[in-house]
């Protein structure tokens, strides 16, 4: 079939990316595994794993549970912490030519900000994005992004000490009663764009022990079984929302299922589960999408973004 | 340009076998030139239940042994017991069935540059990467003993060629249904001082690479395991697969199996900490 | 093998059944399509479709989406009105010698005490299960579950108008910040017990016509894509109040999927869309679960309930 | 006991043959004595994808017809048009495989006492089950006259054996690659008053059997349709595959069309609201 070149540029805030796949926080560690299999500088960027002011354990094994068209898992966070991140991680990938949003990750308010204060200095990062599904320590262990008004103190601690250039995306957690609300206040609080969603939380019991499989227990459920929640999500913050560009993920797994998010509403979307059956997943769905698009009559990406809310011609 | 996982691909296999033998299934892949980068230890990440399935996670297994003269062309060999779903599902598909892997991966058993004597202990399926690593080591010169064990007979994976490579081969049941009745961990130390042995290769149930550990803890015999972790990507991007290792200046870090292992150092696995985390960093 | 007999019964507040498993509401009609697959007196209950004060036609068509390991549903409701249900459903099930639990559902608090004081007067029911998963007309049509104080209001409108014998099973959404916390507002209003998890809330895009697939747009996701949603809901819910009987649900499809809900915490089990794939699953379960109880040496299922809590012996 | 579904029965039954015929396959189910329940306008409901699948629902086949003679006993043939990966799926099994199966499900299409001038009018794979009625109609003395479209010409389902049953056989397809150019919409009242016809039935497209009744409404024919209807359970118990339905009281339900269809009276449905919802009750 003949079909018209695809203008596959997107844009995050005033990051330009010239092409709308990207990794999943935590899903390609910092990149360097994925390179055997496909050119990192070819999709749009590779979010890196959520780090720390500080290296971390995470949590004990068994750390994964695979679901009915999902997994489970709980790391718990493990990383090198954000001074070892950023000496070696981040000029390595930025040697590949590719494009880097980097994840950070807190236990308290203070700790994004001093995440933010590092990256600050740091050049040729395209945004950051702020992973607010985690324990806040400070308040009896409450998530961050269940807490509207965490969230906001989250995102407006790491827009004051970042400064006014680097985008920030803030990632929201689905498994809260009304998530346009949460989604305004970050971006009142100075978020640029969004990403939804984060993992569900779930449970997985091993009936031969009787017990949690899970060492930490409760994990975070991915995969396409969660893909309905995150569509659903991106639809509702974009009739909300409709100018925050959104970074879209949760099971996708093929160009019609990044298709279905960016008719949602995503500018963007992440692959994460996905790489886990198939490393070259990411590239592998940006090819099928471009065609899907050309298919469809597209020239631009952008004409598609949020294309299900419009109404429907008779 | 990539440093990690560098010889893998991903490609579609032919299945060209599939026996059963005992309680396992051996499997025969064709994989043409991808032999060239298959060495003893490495594993292979299989997507299983084909285009509709519930399962999205590839199926780690170790790299039995690779042929380049086989009729079909580079051929790959696995063992692999039908264990849930995954497992099943590959040890029923018929030959000819086109199969997704990724391979080879991990790390591989370390290769002495001397001949030395060398004693490699098998649990269950454990003992089918040790075959292809016994070849490897007769070439090089080594004695190679070998000490296989499992609950009962028919977990004892021993193929006729593959008793060509050892010197001796002995073999250990819990039910005493094949060879003598007991584990391998209990002539383990007689063993070692019998045939001055320089290096454990091990591979098989997490407590029993433990036990070789703790056996040979005062002794200079150095142990090369195999370890086995619940593995989502096998490739080092989701970090479900840790291990607490111990690292030169007596800190604790959680490494990968799937890419700083399945091989490690037995000594340097702090197995006491194995599903648990270590004191803060 | 050899296994003992194990006894199957269990209670949920006053009311018990001689089986564990039960129907979902919504996924067996009112019994009758079912009968020639199973005998319905040889599960614990039937529950019915949520029933309303007066008929209701429902949503548009479509209204499903098959996903990976689940589906939506967006029904709406659709039904004959709760005066025709006793009129002609209940008596036949009774008939039957089935046991019901009749599922309520309003748009108005006042429309649940409504309903409530129909039941009040019906004999042979075994208990009520009240669905405050549905849009609270009077605020912004914002669902009753979602809102600690609607949930509270409606089931204190229930217990007054059915007075003290009949068991209230009050029936919760997973879509909220805090689980336990509706919970505990329920049962202080008067539930005897919980039933734990309604489906959650997605959505489907259809790639042809760039358009929500569904009629009503939004639907819920049900099947095994959310059994680890339910059962972490189930485990917080049991936490926290492990003296409230739990209905559990979400995806069960096989005993070992029963069994999973039960040490987590449920004193019952329903079965929901695996009855779609499999008209007799809800007996086929029972049979499974009692051969997996026998085998792990259980003599009575009451032993199992909240089985994973306990402190794993050294 | 059952009232409803009551012939209705699960069961495994083996594939006994799988051929492509044009756009669609033909498929042969070995279903034994359950071909004695089996109504022209029935169909069945079937498990896809196999044990590990992410396909949780049954997809949902006209029978199109039954056979009690066949070599293999009771058999059932299906037309699948291979759309998404559940009948895919199912078209790419081979002879041998068990497949699950509940049937006979639904309506049939009701048989007039009296020897009718009957029109059957099929678009599609939609003809499937209309071979199976024209034998029973004309068993029954009835004259049967058939007319067959589709978008293209291998979508026209018509085995020879099947145009035997018929007195006159019309093919009509929008490319003209088959038959007359056109639509089977097109020569309807023309032939309805040629013929004298009594009944229509008719299967295929939503669009096709609206169009047909509102061609007839001024008229005395009786049109019996098969629906079509997106279906999750097929058994009743869902309430996903309703359709507006006027009732003897002016007033519209939304009837189910898996148990109260899919055969249904064209003049009874309410094309106009299919997709919408009818006024408050
Ligand atoms: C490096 C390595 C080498 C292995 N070599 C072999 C071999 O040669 N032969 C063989 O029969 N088996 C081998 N295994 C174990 C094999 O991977 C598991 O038996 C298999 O993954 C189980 O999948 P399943 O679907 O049958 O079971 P399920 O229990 O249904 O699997 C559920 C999930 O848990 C994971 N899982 C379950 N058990 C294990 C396990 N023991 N190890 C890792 N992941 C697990 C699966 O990958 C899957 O994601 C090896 C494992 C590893 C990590
Ligand atoms: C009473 C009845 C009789 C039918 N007879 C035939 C027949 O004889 N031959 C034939 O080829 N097809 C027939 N169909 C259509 C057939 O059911 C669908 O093509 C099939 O379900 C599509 O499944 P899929 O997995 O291939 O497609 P997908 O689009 O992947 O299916 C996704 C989901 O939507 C449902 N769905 C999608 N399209 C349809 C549809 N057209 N009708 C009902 N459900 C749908 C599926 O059941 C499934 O749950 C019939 C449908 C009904 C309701
Ligand atoms: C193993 C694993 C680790 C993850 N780690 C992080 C993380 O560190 N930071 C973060 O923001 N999200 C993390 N996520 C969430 C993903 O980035 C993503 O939001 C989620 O998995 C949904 O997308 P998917 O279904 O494509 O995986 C992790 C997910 C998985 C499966
Ligand atoms: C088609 C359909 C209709 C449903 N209707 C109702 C309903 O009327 N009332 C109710 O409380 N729950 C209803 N539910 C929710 C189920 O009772 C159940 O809580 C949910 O589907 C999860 O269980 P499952 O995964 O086993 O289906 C419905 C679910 C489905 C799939
Ligand atoms: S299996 Fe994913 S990092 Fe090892
Ligand atoms: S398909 Fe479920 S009621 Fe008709």
């Amino acid at each position: 079939m003949m079909t018209m070149p695809v203008d596959m540029s997107t844009t995050l805030g005033n990051a330009w990316f010239p092409h709308p796949i990207f990794t999943a926080s935590g899903c390609a560690s910092s990149g360097k595994e994925l390179a055997q299999f496909f050119d990192l500088k070819d999709i749009g960027a590779v979010v890196t794993k959520s780090v720390m002011n500080k290296p971390r354990h995470g949590r004990p094994t068994p750390r994964m549970a695979e679901t009915p068209s999902g997994m489970l898992n709980s790391i718990g966070l493990q990383g090198p912490g954000i001074d070892a991140f950023l000496a070696t991680d981040v000029p390595w990938l930025l040697e590949q030519k590719a494009r880097v949003i980097v994840s950070i990750a807190g236990e308290t308010i203070e700790e994004y900000s001093t995440l933010a204060r590092k990256l600050r200095s740091v050049s040729g990062i395209s945004a950051v994005e702020v992973n607010i599904s985690c324990p806040n320590v400070e308040n009896r262990g409450m998530v961050f992004a269940c807490d509207p008004d965490a969230s906001r103190r989250v995102i407006d601690g790491v827009r004051k000490a970042i400064g006014g250039e680097l985008p920030i995306i803030a990632k929201l957690s689905p498994d809260v009663t009304n998530l346009p609300d949460i989604a305004k206040g970050v971006v009142d609080a100075g978020a640029d764009a969004l990403a939804l969603i984060n993992t569900v939380l779930g449970m997985v019991i091993n009936i031969d022990t009787m017990r949690t499989h899970l060492g930490g227990k409760t994990g975070g459920l991915s995969g396409p079984a969660i893909r309905p929640i995150a569509v659903r999500a991106i639809y509702q913050v974009h009739a909300a929302l409709p100018q925050i560009p959104i970074l879209g993920m949760g099971g996708v797994a093929s160009g019609r299922d990044a298709l279905e998010l960016i008719l949602a509403g995503a500018s963007g979307v992440s692959v994460g589960t996905a790489s886990f059956g198939n490393p070259s997943a990411p590239i592998a769905i940006q090819n099928e999408l471009r065609d899907l698009l050309a298919q469809r009559g597209f020239t631009t990406l952008k004409d598609a973004v949020g294309y299900a809310h419009r109404e429907a011609s008779i | 340009m990539a440093t990690i996982n560098k010889s893998s691909a991903q490609l579609m296999a032919t299945l060209v076998s599939n026996k059963r033998v005992g309680a396992y299934h051996q499997l025969l892949l064709n994989v043409g030139d991808l032999v060239k980068s298959c060495k003893p230890g490495n594993f292979v990440a299989i997507k299983v239940g084909g285009d509709s399935s519930k399962m999205i996670l590839r199926r780690a297994f170790a790299i039995s042994r690779v042929s380049d003269i086989s009729q079909y062309g580079g051929t790959m060999e696995l063992i692999v017991a039908p264990h849930g779903s995954g497992s099943k599902w590959l040890c029923s598909q018929v030959e000819g069935t086109e199969i997704d892997i990724i391979a080879p991966l991990g790390t591989a058993f370390g290769i002495p540059t001397q001949p030395i004597n060398a004693l490699l202990i098998g649990g269950g399926y454990g003992s089918a990467p040790l075959f292809g690593l016994a070849d490897v080591l007769k070439s090089r010169g080594c004695k190679v003993d070998m000490l296989l064990g499992a609950s009962i007979g028919s977990k004892i994976y021993a193929p006729m060629e593959g008793k060509r490579s050892v010197n001796s081969l002995k073999i250990y049941t819990e039910d005493g249904s094949m060879g003598e009745t007991g584990r391998v961990t209990e002539p383990l130390l007689d063993i070692i001082a019998q045939r001055n042995i320089d290096v454990v290769y091990s591979c098989g149930p997490m407590g029993m690479l433990r036990a070789i550990t703790e056996l040979v803890a005062d002794s200079d015999v150095i142990h090369q395991c195999a370890v086995e972790e619940a593995m989502a990507c096998g490739v080092g991007i989701c970090m479900t697969c840790v291990l607490p290792v111990k690292n030169d200046d007596g800190t604790t870090s959680m490494l990968r199996s799937c890419i700083d292992g399945p091989v490690m150092d037995g000594s340097r696995v702090r197995w006491d900490l194995v599903g648990k985390v270590p004191e803060a960093q």
